[in-house]
């Protein structure tokens, strides 16, 4: 374990954007935080969480796959990307940490994801533990120890010290890079954060939130369920949801023409879409109801199904704090408790 | 024109309705008065068919300059189209030019079908003005600008 | 994927010379969809017509692009020539590189780049061509004319003269209009009854025509050449089959009260009454608001009267609807109410009076038998003021803007006529121009001040004040010699403003009709097709549309007339295939396309539909008639969910020419 | 008012008037509130509230609803009734099948905006007077109601109700706002530094779509940007020109039917101050065509629906002042 006074984590930060690029929460204008390239000068954001999560850095809202040249009659076809750069991802909160290991079992599963996989490859995660858990975390209930993150290197802040602890080689080759700013750490301080925090847990409101009623076994039981219709009632049927989450992994591919030719991209979708995956006849899943479930059921129940149990929900909360209509998967999760009993 | 070969040439698109400006148009044709190459026209039965959409999407696909041609105010073919696109061009040039998009990049004008001499002019006018900008930057799609 | 054919045209060296269509048509060759490329002398020629048509033929072409000339020169030679291949007219787009290009540019190399582009825009959007094909509509043929006044009888006349059914509607019991009401007619002075008269005699024997005297339009439905018009016959409690015009009962009726509207209230009729003598047509009408029988059951004088038994209480209003082709809307005009000119004393004393009041008071059947006498005390008057622009002219927002165009003329012949027969009156007229432009009119006029010795002043009259010895004192400057004037007048005559009638705006709302901001119809296009609305089959006769005389009038309504003959001879109409077409499933049913459209070509309906979501549901949407549409494309714009686009020129095709462009 | 509210529609739903009420229901937090269906008494007393979080304007919902079985109950505050009007003159809404409650408004808040003024971890929340109190896992923290508002409560139009069957309580007055503030301020910018500030703004938009699918304005049947056949089709911004176009085109599209309800700007997850694009677009319309509120009637024609000839000409936009 190592540490430095916060006074110095500019020093940090420019030793670690050294040689490639460094991305850490930081004020986005308008009162919250996002994941921003770091800067000489660039301030540390104070909130817990960051609006996107930090999906965005494997699995980018838009990338391009490939890039058709028309001269005449003529067509060439050409791979856009170009030797990715090693980037470090710091802050990232244990939630969203979790998330990685869910976009790991799609994307690096086989067909594995190219795209995404170089993107994994090239970037360090740096978490950091939390010490003020909001409201509308409920990241326990999916097995989320928040005083103790995942990622490559996990960090923990006090009042006035960061520790850096690597986890990982690619974590330790983090701290060796950095290592310049630090000093040797003791434990003490940290085990004494977590303990604070751990007291705190269970005193959030969402604590008490429990999965049991869920997994890949419940399948016709929640599918079935009336309740659907009421919780969907009033979605809107917009992706805020869906685009703020770390472990939504849909997206559409789609062709753009230029007029010297065709880019063709993916992007976020989201299951809440009216035209989500459409066929010839249209959305295969007609009303909003059939969608609504689709993007809680695809968390809940079907995820869990393929994935040896695990769940496809972090707890992260942004749903619950972005939704237009405070509709969210911990409501339906209380709604639909018993329903598979 | 003393155009340098390296000098910038901005790229044009002229919505013209069919009755009066397209008209006019061709009578500058026809009256052999000169106005730069760069200014290309689209004909549109009237002013009031013009799309803000068709504005962005020339920006879009890298016109530098957007003129939308139709009757004067009262002679429309259909009698009241150009009223129309008067108030709608109206609120959408305003609106650009909110969003920081230089203003003079778009411009609405009225020529009759026998105004030759006027449609030349203000090509001509436009054309200046939107070289002396120079590049749409702010309105631009990167993508289409790659070649 | 189209099969595009390009021919470009060298227009002999009009665009060979400064456009390399050799190089252009090199160019276009490698454009996607394109399966043929050439280039030749006279594409408008036999030969180069025939090359077209060889080439459809050759290569299967589904779509040509033509680089020559404005389309508005050959667009129309051109879809005819692929119309002999066997190809859908609206398969062709015409890249106008003459006129936009070769003619502008001196440059070869610039001219060649901007015609290639060019080119490039037209096979862009001709790969998103549809075939298009014009509708037929069939053509009712009958005509509807809308006011029985001088415009409308001589419209109905010459429309029934060249073979064709056509009704007059007309609100008052008789037709004959503003005209009946005149003396005398400028420039000629002959006598306004006897050259009408005839006419309304001719309308009423007319086969072909069939009048609805005391009638209104109330709903017109359909369009060119399909309209359904809903006529309410008012009640006039007497069967116009049965009443032969005889008029005991108008001298029996025991209510004498009643002000004569013939006469502008300046004698009284009876409560059932014939208009006058020549009324047409010549039935007798109970006015409701003011007979005793109607009022309170209590009279039946008429009744007992009539030999003819045509007296009918218990008449009601009737409506009736009928079948048209075309519509002429000539609901002609009123003088405007003076409330708003107090200066003038018109509503303190009886002495001052309208010139239309003075031709009634100068008529042989006018309330005083046509001797000029004062309304006040009877007495002749001496001394005479005419004031000319009363409300026309006037921007201060208490008359009418524009020149009401007759009154310089009526009035000359007013001060012409007084001082011929009543050599002792001294006439003064005020005026801030004099326009008489037409045939004869300014000799008239120079007749009246130099044979006659009318004194024209110019100026305006800045207040009328009535004196207790009855004479009115007319305060005035004149404007030539700079000085305040004081006539002691003994009848004031106000040229008052013309307006369009009442009845006018809310019959415009009906036909879909425009109207400008004075309440005049709208012409198609102020100076080619003055006689039209911009409503297909509603057309205008007199002065609905602007101020009139009479000459100026019946030379409009015989226009008018020849425009309806035009229609209603086509047993069919062929449709412009370039209009809106509103997608039902995208409609929104916002009315906000219905509102924009000038011709009222959309409309909408409830109707039910399969939904994406396998339910049904009944949705407001929007259909466009196609005869009506002229393909503006208002509605496009106006529709924000793109349900509303325009065949020939569809969203997508002008964001490919777009995309060409700016490539 | 929630009291009187609930009781209200237990009488309308008793004598028959209605057969299901829309309205406010509960969540896990105080400001967690969801728009809901009620179809019977008992459903209204287990969940329906009214406080100063029940920010959602339900007209949009009556879309569909009115096209349902029977008539519904809807409780709109005054400037939800702009919005009804607007879409009874759209015919978007079946007016017949709806009894529409007007229930007064002192301004809402939500939790996020409760976020940005520094309060997080909210467990619960009262009000005392003219102030909240909330309950924190950090401790209690007090702000003043006016500190906690919105800037679309802050700059209300109008708390009069302009459609309704009845009303609970007392109506209020058009309100004169200084709503247009921002906009003057943005007008007096030079051109790049309006260009800056929108760039900056529009750049955080992640096209979520919540601003159009809460507007209720949009309720076109298919968005022309989800329609691939409409050619302008989007589904990510995928360049900084996509921002632009989806937001200037969306604003148009509502041009002289936005009635400013500021839905929009609650709903973004990024804090984008898009009522400043339709703020725009009203102000032009006022200064350019004379006083027009979308939604004060159901009758008058919307301001691009209609034409005078002596409009002014585009050029308007050049001469006048600022940069």
């Amino acid at each position: 374990m190592f540490k430095l006074s916060l006074n110095n984590l500019n020093d940090l930060f420019k030793a670690a954007a050294e040689g490639g690029a460094l991305y850490i929460p930081a004020d986005d204008g308008a009162g919250q935080a996002r994941f921003t390239r770091w800067c000489d000068g660039m301030e540390m954001s104070k909130a817990l969480k960051t609006v996107k999560s930090a999906k965005e850095f494997f699995f980018p809202q838009t990338e391009s796959l490939v890039d058709f040249k028309m001269k005449g009659k003529e067509i060439e076809i050409i791979d856009p990307r170009t030797e990715s750069e090693d980037f470090v991802v710091f802050g990232v909160r244990a939630c969203d940490a979790r998330s990685f290991s869910i976009l790991d079992k799609v994307f690096l599963a086989d067909p594995v994801d190219t795209y995404y996989k170089s993107r994994r490859e090239h970037g360090t995660i740096v978490t950091m533990a939390c010490s003020r858990p909001e409201e509308t975390c409920f990241c326990t209930a999916f097995g989320v120890d928040p005083t103790a993150p995942e990622g490559d290197a996990v960090c923990y802040m006090t009042e006035d010290e960061l520790f850096i602890e690597a986890k990982t080689e690619k974590g330790t080759a983090f701290v060796e890079k950095v290592k310049a700013v630090l000093t040797d750490g003791d434990a003490a301080p940290v085990e004494a954060q977590k303990a604070a925090v751990k007291e705190i847990l269970p005193k959030l409101p969402l604590a008490n939130l429990s999965t049991d009623s869920f997994g890949g076994d419940k399948l016709m039981e929640l599918f079935d369920s009336p309740k659907w219709a009421e919780l969907s009632a009033s979605c809107l049927g917009c992706g805020t949801c869906t685009f703020v989450c770390p472990t939504c992994q849909c997206y559409d591919i789609r062709d753009f023409e230029t007029g010297h030719g065709v880019k063709r991209f993916r992007c976020w979708d989201s299951c809440m879409f009216s035209d989500f995956t459409k066929m010839a006849h249209g959305n295969p899943r007609l009303t909003q109801l059939e969608r609504f479930r689709q993007r809680f059921m695809h968390k809940l129940v079907y995820f869990p199904a393929n994935n040896d149990g695990e769940f496809g929900c972090v707890g992260c909360g942004r749903c619950l704090s972005k939704c237009p209509i405070s509709m969210n998967i911990v409501k339906v999760m209380k709604t639909l408790e018993g329903e598979s009993k | 024109m003393q155009v340098n070969e390296k000098e910038f040439k901005p790229t044009i698109v002229a919505f013209c309705c069919n009755w009066c400006s397209y008209a006019g148009a061709d009578l500058a044709g026809t009256n052999r008065l000169n106005y730069p190459a760069d200014v290309k026209i689209i004909r549109v039965p009237c002013s009031c068919r013009v799309n803000p959409m068709f504005i962005l999407r020339a920006f879009q696909r890298g016109a530098d300059g957007v003129i939308m041609c139709g009757c004067h105010p009262g002679d429309c073919h259909y009698t009241t189209g150009n009223y129309y696109a008067r108030r709608r061009m109206t609120l959408l040039f305003s609106m650009l030019d909110y969003l920081g998009i230089e203003r003079e990049r778009t411009r609405v004008e009225w020529v009759s079908a026998a105004e030759g001499a006027k449609f030349a002019a203000t090509m001509n006018e436009f054309v200046e003005t939107v070289t002396k900008l120079g590049e749409n930057k702010r309105l631009e799609d990167l993508r289409c600008k790659e070649k | 994927m189209q099969r595009i054919g390009v021919f470009v045209c060298w227009c002999g060296s009009n665009i060979a010379a400064t456009v390399d269509v050799e190089a252009v048509s090199e160019a276009l060759k490698s454009e996607p969809g394109v399966v043929f490329s050439t280039n030749y002398q006279y594409m408008c020629s036999e030969a180069g017509q025939n090359m077209i048509k060889d080439a459809i033929k050759e290569h299967n072409l589904t779509g040509v692009v033509i680089c020559s000339c404005s389309p508005r020169m050959h667009e129309a030679t051109f879809r005819k020539t692929v119309q002999g291949a066997g190809l859908n007219p609206y398969m062709v787009e015409i890249a106008n590189i003459r006129e936009q290009c070769s003619w502008i540019h001196k440059d070869k190399q610039t001219g060649t780049e901007k015609a290639i582009i060019l080119g490039k825009a037209a096979i862009a959007k001709v790969h998103l061509n549809a075939p298009l094909t014009a509708g037929e509509s069939p053509v009712v043929k009958r005509a509807l004319v809308i006011g029985g006044g001088i415009a409308g009888i001589q419209t109905a006349l010459d429309i029934a003269e060249a073979g064709f059914d056509v009704d007059i509607v007309e609100t008052k019991p008789t037709i004959g209009g503003k005209m009946t009401q005149i003396d005398k007619t400028f420039p000629t002075l002959d006598c306004a009854a006897c050259i009408l008269t005839p006419k309304m005699v001719d309308c009423a024997q007319n086969e072909k025509i069939h009048i609805y005297s005391y009638s209104e339009v109330t709903a017109v439905k359909g369009f060119v050449g399909n309209f359904t018009v809903s006529i309410k016959k008012k009640a006039r409690y007497v069967d116009t089959t049965k009443c032969t015009g005889c008029g005991v009962c108008t001298e029996k009726c025991p209510v004498k009260n009643v002000p004569n509207e013939f006469n502008l209230g300046m004698n009284n009729r009876r409560a059932i009454y014939i208009p006058f003598a020549q009324a047409v047509p010549k039935v007798a009408t109970i006015d409701a608001d003011y007979c005793n029988m109607l009022k309170n059951g209590k009279c039946g004088v008429c009744s007992k009267v009539c030999t003819a038994g045509a007296i009918d209480y218990k008449q009601q209003d009737e409506i009736i609807e009928e079948r048209y082709g075309a519509i002429v809307a000539a609901t002609g005009f009123n003088p405007i109410k003076l409330d708003n000119f107090d200066e003038f004393a018109y509503s303190q004393s009886k002495d001052v009076i309208t010139s239309l009041e003075f031709e009634r008071l100068t008529n042989a059947a006018g309330p005083t038998s046509g001797q000029l006498l004062r309304p006040s005390d009877g007495k002749h008057p001496h001394t005479i003021v005419f004031v000319q622009c009363v409300g026309s002219r006037d921007t201060s927002g208490c008359g009418k803007p524009y020149c009401s165009k007759i009154c310089c003329m009526y009035t000359a012949k007013h001060a012409m006529l007084t001082r011929e027969k009543y050599p002792d009156t001294d006439v003064y007229v005020f005026y801030i121009d004099v326009r008489t432009p037409g045939k004869n009119f300014d000799e008239f006029y120079r007749r009246a001040v130099e044979d006659y010795n009318v004194h024209y002043i110019k100026g305006m009259v800045g207040k009328v004040a009535p004196r207790a010895d009855g004479t009115l004192d007319v305060q005035a400057s004149d404007l030539i010699s700079n000085e305040q004037l004081h006539i002691s007048a003994d009848l004031v005559v106000l040229a008052a403003a013309i307006e369009p009638d009442k009845s006018a705006r809310p019959l415009a709302t009906m036909l879909t009709a425009s109207m400008d901001t004075n309440d005049f119809f709208t012409e198609a296009h102020a100076k080619l097709r003055p006689v039209e609305s911009p409503t297909a089959g509603v057309f205008l006769s007199g002065t609905c549309q602007g101020p009139k005389d009479i000459p100026e009038t019946v030379s409009q309504a015989s226009a008018a007339a020849a425009k309806v003959i035009g229609l209603l001879c086509k047993d069919k109409l062929t449709c412009n295939p370039c209009v809106a077409h509103s997608d039902e499933m995208l409609c929104n049913g916002c009315s906000s396309c219905e509102k924009v459209c000038p011709y009222g070509a959309i409309t909408y309906s409830d109707k039910e539909f399969r939904m994406p979501d396998r339910t049904t549901a009944i949705r407001r949407v929007a259909a466009v008639n196609e005869a009506v549409c002229q393909g503006c494309g208002a509605c496009t714009v106006a529709c924000p969910s793109g349900a509303m686009d325009l065949k020939g020129f569809s969203n997508k095709q002008i964001m490919a020419e777009v995309d060409a462009i700016c490539k | 008012m929630q009291g009187k509210m609930i009781a209200r529609a237990k009488e309308l739903l008793q004598n028959g008037t209605v057969n299901r009420v829309i309205g406010w229901k509960a969540g896990d937090f105080a400001y967690d509130i969801t728009p809901a269906v009620f179809n019977s008494a008992e459903e209204l007393d287990a969940g329906f509230v009214y406080n100063d979080f029940c920010g959602a304007n339900f007209s949009k919902y009556l879309v569909k609803e009115s096209r349902k079985e029977g008539k519904i109950l809807v409780f709109l505050k005054p400037c939800d009734t702009y919005s009804f009007n607007q879409l009874t003159k759209e015919h978007r809404i079946i007016r017949d099948n709806i009894y529409v409650v007007g229930v007064p408004c002192d301004g809402k808040t939500d939790g996020e905006t409760l976020k940005l003024k520094g309060i997080t971890g909210i467990t619960g929340i009262k009000t005392e007077g003219d102030s909240f109190v909330v309950d924190t896992l950090y401790g209690e923290k007090t702000i003043a109601k006016a500190d906690a508002l919105p800037e679309r409560c802050l700059s209300c139009k109008s708390k009069k109700h302009v459609a309704y069957d009845e009303l609970l309580g007392e109506d209020g007055e058009v309100c004169e706002s200084n709503r247009f503030d921002m906009v003057e301020k943005l007008e007096a910018m030079s051109s790049e530094e309006r260009f800056n500030f929108w760039r900056g703004e529009l750049s955080r938009c992640i096209r979520c779509n919540a601003c159009r699918n809460v507007c209720p304005a949009c309720t076109c049947e298919r968005c022309v940007f989800d329609n691939d056949n409409s050619g302008i089709a989007q589904k990510a911004a995928a360049d900084s020109f996509e921002e632009n176009m989806f937001h200037i085109i969306r604003a148009f599209h509502v041009a002289g039917r936005c009635t400013d309800c500021g839905e929009c700007s609650r709903v973004c997850p990024q804090n984008i101050p898009l009522h400043l694009l339709n703020r725009k677009f009203i102000k032009d319309i006022n200064e350019f065509y004379g006083e027009f509120q979308a939604g004060e009637d159901t009758e008058t024609r919307a301001p691009l629906n209609i034409f005078d000839t002596e409009d002014v000409e585009p050029s308007v936009v050049y001469e006048k002042g600022g940069n």
